[in-house]
């Protein structure tokens, strides 16, 4: 959003469309997943979209810390979204800020409405954010990430959750903002989508949108969600053909 | 044990009485229940207000004290909202550090006020780089029976709208209303079954399938949203709840600014 | 307490010994009280008294977290005494303060005199005081809200517990002194009575007092008790004739 | 569990023993324990002593560096006094944050030499409103065997009778002592029926039926009071006990002094 | 207690293996696992990189800003190290504050860069008792598979080696290479029986009795040592120790470095 | 160790071998224990070495707190090293900073090297050292007195832990360093032995020493610890003389 008193707007799109690194308002920035990254984790993916770069792991079904979260009737889901002290221009005192535990609490929710949680009475599904690059939709990536890394983690879901963000630059409803675009942008609107019934389980949105561009965001980012799907269920078919061997691939 | 029996027997009857548009307070889909503010609530603050929605009961003061504006925004001054659930408000919250569901009802009236541009900033500039006015906006939640967010949102609205920017305390000139520039206010729904429901119970709250909030301006614009809780919306779903809230933030905004 | 540095001191007492609100020096400010001034709470109360606004609530006799606190033969009594942000002049920064845990602990141990917590073996009995709008007294104004609260319960009790603060200012002996009186008087005492024994069951006290005045000083404290006595069960004999809407009056 | 029922067993007895005028360890109703104090114990602070009551011994270390005076004392020097009940000291303390019980006694015994104006906070002052001493008593507990406060109030007022103001060290001039003006000491006081006995043990602590603390100074005046855990005492209790604590302190005043 | 019972057969397992020179992994006992680094993994870092020592990763990011220097070194740069072991890189790590262990691997490999004059802090220094550089080396594990602090201080070693002086971001003139004089590194090893180790996996370090860490420079200084964990080593251990130390850290130093 | 733009080194060794407070190289500087100095704890000694004065206390075996850190087949052994605020010269900020964190990490892990902790299953052992006054080798006095307080306490052990500190200053190696020769010095490397086995528990170091250096360094550390080991002894056979009037010689 636009900060009151900030140095100077950059212009953000040309007068032929084209935004600050040459895409098109409906087009994503490149986006690589690799399933199964880490050793330890009962799953885990690594994300590498534009210049973010964000690893998720899941650990579980397993005994629930503190045990008085524990439910009777399901498992719980536990997600920490962080970022770490590198990621950002500005260092990040480490330790979960604000920002962090309620991006955490949504993710958690969105998670919650698609895993088959009552298969799992008394135990807690804890899934782990960590942000090493961040630059603009990071909590999408880490959605994605959360996703893959849930499957790698053979944890029953209704579907995958592809996640994205509309924006609005310059007057215009563009998909998958990068950190100027966010900055300097007029709205943002992270969302996470359900495929199959076609709902979101996720939305946020802060800015200025009329109704009007408010619906025809909602229909470009469940677009972009569709086309991330695709990226998402090929890193999976690729975990299995390749192996455990992922793991060497990240960063490489 | 008995509690969730409860809760359980609680939630099935809500979500029954829905699927034929009805609530348990006999209130229609798209009614709130009554609403009424108090601006000037806690003289001690600069501006405050009592806001009531149902049972629920909020405080919001705003205190305006001199500060160092944030290095990236040398000419703007700080806004910084903070919600407490106290647990004077609710069986349900315990003394400590604040749980991600005050953590998230803050970020979320913060977001309204934000986003929104209610406060003109740069008016609260003192001298660029050096001094500014910090706007602190602390909601206090005293009878929690649902919709928080909704209730905080219209105290702070009020408490700004009725503030005063104290000057002479601190010696810069004489007090001055703040500038308060535009009008968000917040509207929350939440899903029962297939019926979307305003203004949440706290019962409606618990048996929900997905709570979604709304914050809009007298512009017409869309400033803010947040959905959350478990559940899901479709986009179809969420325009026409964009609409609901247009109309119910109009009398919102009548109601914090006495218009 | 007069402060050393401050700028300057005011006139406390007139030459015909008038307070700087007109109040002679045995004399309370207003006191308002409303019983069930809040719907979640087990039972509560309203305090408004002089420039004071006082929330209090209680719930219980319940379980007890955390559970180590637990007591085989007795309820624990637990009070949070705590001001809002905004309650003061200067703005207070949220959460508990060591003047808020002491004061807490005292009233804590106020109303653990006074209740049968042997009746209620394994339980907590939670008190809750937030303070809206602070000016002098706060603390007594707490414990007469709690104590009103308490019986809006049904907790037993020996008997209330009227509060509140004696002081010194400009040589003289004053009862419930507001806060200029309080930054530039001499000492400051406040206390908690219970009205059948005669007994204080809550006392603190700064400044500088002979054993004479000191003596004074608690004879008109307990004198203050016993009128606020009169105040307190008024409110309760007028909650159960206006039944359950008291809560809307509060504020009104 | 059969520690319980040991204390209770315990408590009984000394509340038997208390209505006959007699103590656990032989004492009569207003005798202290031993006490005895040793200043300048812990030499890197810039006053210090051991202070002793029977069983029980605390340190405390007296550190005097320059700072900032608060905005609206500008004229004044800074004093913070802190307790520490570590769990060194007995089995019932547990390493964390501290329990109300170590913020009582920190606040109590800060009460007596604030209100006490034991420090002429005014000779603190270096720069008006930009530099002053800042005086930090710290109050270490090594062997709780009761009565803390006292013991801490003792080994307080014995290290600031002793201190330096360490001005060579920060280059403001020559080393001095630090300036004292009042003596002002707690005595501390338990109900045990209907015996009210000075310088409690820990055991008729957990035995008592409320404790009382009076802090007086030199000048025949009481500066602080306060009235701790369960239990009640009548105004002619109080006004009889102001009597004995003014022989106390007087008392405790030289062993501090060492006059 | 299953799992209990798990790690108690494996750590017997290790141990009888170790009698006869052999490792669960098939490497003998002066093995490391393979070791890789890539330099400029965290590109929003002023210097970064990923070190994998077998299956643990590790991210180091470091950041340098323009800061205050510390009283007592006015001339000198901060330098400040942090290990998150944060949940995601291992089952046994919880949220929370930082645990002992972390704050264990954190202070080892601080001491190695700083013992070990890896960096000039002279250099950092701007204007002297005003403003300095600080660098901020952040160790980020990702994935424990055992022996964090030897792939944290390759890490860390590498994003030094590699790392910018953001001068320019600071208006502090142009960007240089960050002035790095040294080249510590560390080599941990285990003790199983008789048996000591180099490089233990996460089974090793927990079946072992004794953790031996040696940090060395390119000069055949040992800079720094850490005992840890359960066990005893003699003072012949530790030299021959030393020896094997200097022969892995100039491999270390190679991979640090690219050369 | 040297720190970088520190005012000005003082000279640390006379030509003729020397040390600034008058030591030999290989020389300790005087040493007192009183074991039993303490009324409540279950074991305790005081140690007064050169201008350091730390207090330790041993509590249990006990139950464990918090109750998920128990071991079913042994004890636990928690060390918990404090510094007060007043006993270095810039006052310290009471509360667990990182390095005492550490110290108490590498304190405990050598102390449950020797003891019989099986024996104790379910329980745990906790050692408190409180540092009073400080002047360089804090943690090595503080083994020495936690020591003397396990033998106090009738903890079983292999053998007791004598600890000192050997370091680096002008080039030469020197045993049991004092505050000016630790801050000035190239090298210090606190260590604890059994005596026993003739085994290290515990060492760290930091500085520069060449392997011929950290040869010699180690052999002068165990010869103190010998040294040391012979004052501790000692302190014991004193306690059980004496009986337990010890405590009153604290400080005297």
């Amino acid at each position: 959003m636009g900060s009151v008193g900030a140095k100077e707007v950059p212009v953000l799109l040309s007068p032929d469309g084209k935004r600050i690194d040459g895409r098109r308002l409906d087009e994503l920035r490149p986006l690589k997943i690799v399933a199964g990254a880490l050793h330890q984790a009962d799953g885990s993916a690594f994300v590498e979209w534009g210049a973010n770069k964000v690893m998720a792991a899941v650990y579980g079904p397993r005994e629930v810390h503190p045990r008085h979260l524990q439910q009777n009737n399901k498992a719980i889901v536990q997600c920490k979204y962080n970022m770490a002290a590198f990621s950002v221009d500005e260092r990040k005192r480490p330790g979960l800020d604000r920002r962090s535990q309620e991006i955490s609490k949504v993710i958690s929710e969105a998670f919650e409405s698609v895993i088959f949680v009552e298969e799992y009475p008394r135990t807690s599904i804890d899934i782990y954010i960590e942000v090493l690059q961040a630059n603009a939709g990071t909590r999408c990536a880490g959605v994605v990430a959360a996703s893959v890394a849930l499957a790698d983690a053979g944890i029953p879901m209704v579907d995958l959750l592809p996640s994205v963000a509309v924006g609005k630059i310059g007057g215009a409803i563009a998909l998958d903002l990068k950190k100027e675009e966010d900055n300097f942008g007029e709205a943002d609107m992270p969302m996470a989508l359900v495929p199959q019934s076609g709902r979101l389980v996720l939305l946020q949105m802060e800015g200025h949108m009329t109704a009007e561009e408010l619906g025809r965001s909602l229909d470009l980012g469940v677009q972009g969600c569709r086309s991330i799907y695709e990226v998402m269920k090929q890193a999976l078919r690729d975990r299995y053909q390749v192996g455990g061997g992922a793991a060497q691939e990240v960063g490489a | 044990m008995s509690n969730e029996v409860t809760a359980e027997i609680l939630g099935t009857h809500i979500l029954e009485l829905a699927r034929t548009g009805r609530r348990l307070d006999g209130r229609g889909i798209d009614d709130y229940r009554p609403v009424s503010v108090e601006p000037g609530f806690a003289a001690a603050a600069d501006g405050s207000a009592l806001a009531r929605i149902g049972a629920t009961a909020v405080v919001c003061g705003v205190k305006l004290e001199p500060g160092k504006p944030f290095p990236d925004t040398p000419n703007a001054g700080v806004l910084t909202t903070n919600a407490e659930l106290v647990p004077l408000s609710n069986a349900m919250f315990e003394p400590g550090p604040p749980h991600p569901r005050a953590i998230e009802v803050s970020r979320v009236i913060d977001r309204a006020i934000r986003a929104g541009e209610a406060i003109d900033l740069a008016k609260l500039c003192v001298t660029p780089g050096e001094k500014t006015w910090v706007c602190y906006v602390d909601v206090h939640v005293i009878d929690h029976s649902g919709n928080l967010i909704d209730a905080g949102s219209l105290a702070a609205l009020t408490a700004l709208t009725h503030a005063t920017l104290p000057s002479k305390r601190f010696s810069l000139g004489d007090d001055s209303p703040l500038a308060v520039q535009h009008y968000p206010v917040e509207t929350t729904f939440c899903r029962l079954g297939d019926a979307i429901v305003v203004d949440p119970s706290l019962d409606e709250e618990l048996a929900c399938q997905g709570r979604l909030t709304i914050a809009t301006d007298e512009a017409g614009n869309v400033v803010a949203m947040q959905k959350g809780l478990v559940g899901a919306f479709s986009p179809d779903d969420i325009k026409s709840l964009a609409d609901r809230a247009f109309r119910h933030g109009d009398r919102m905004r009548k109601i914090a600014t006495g218009a």
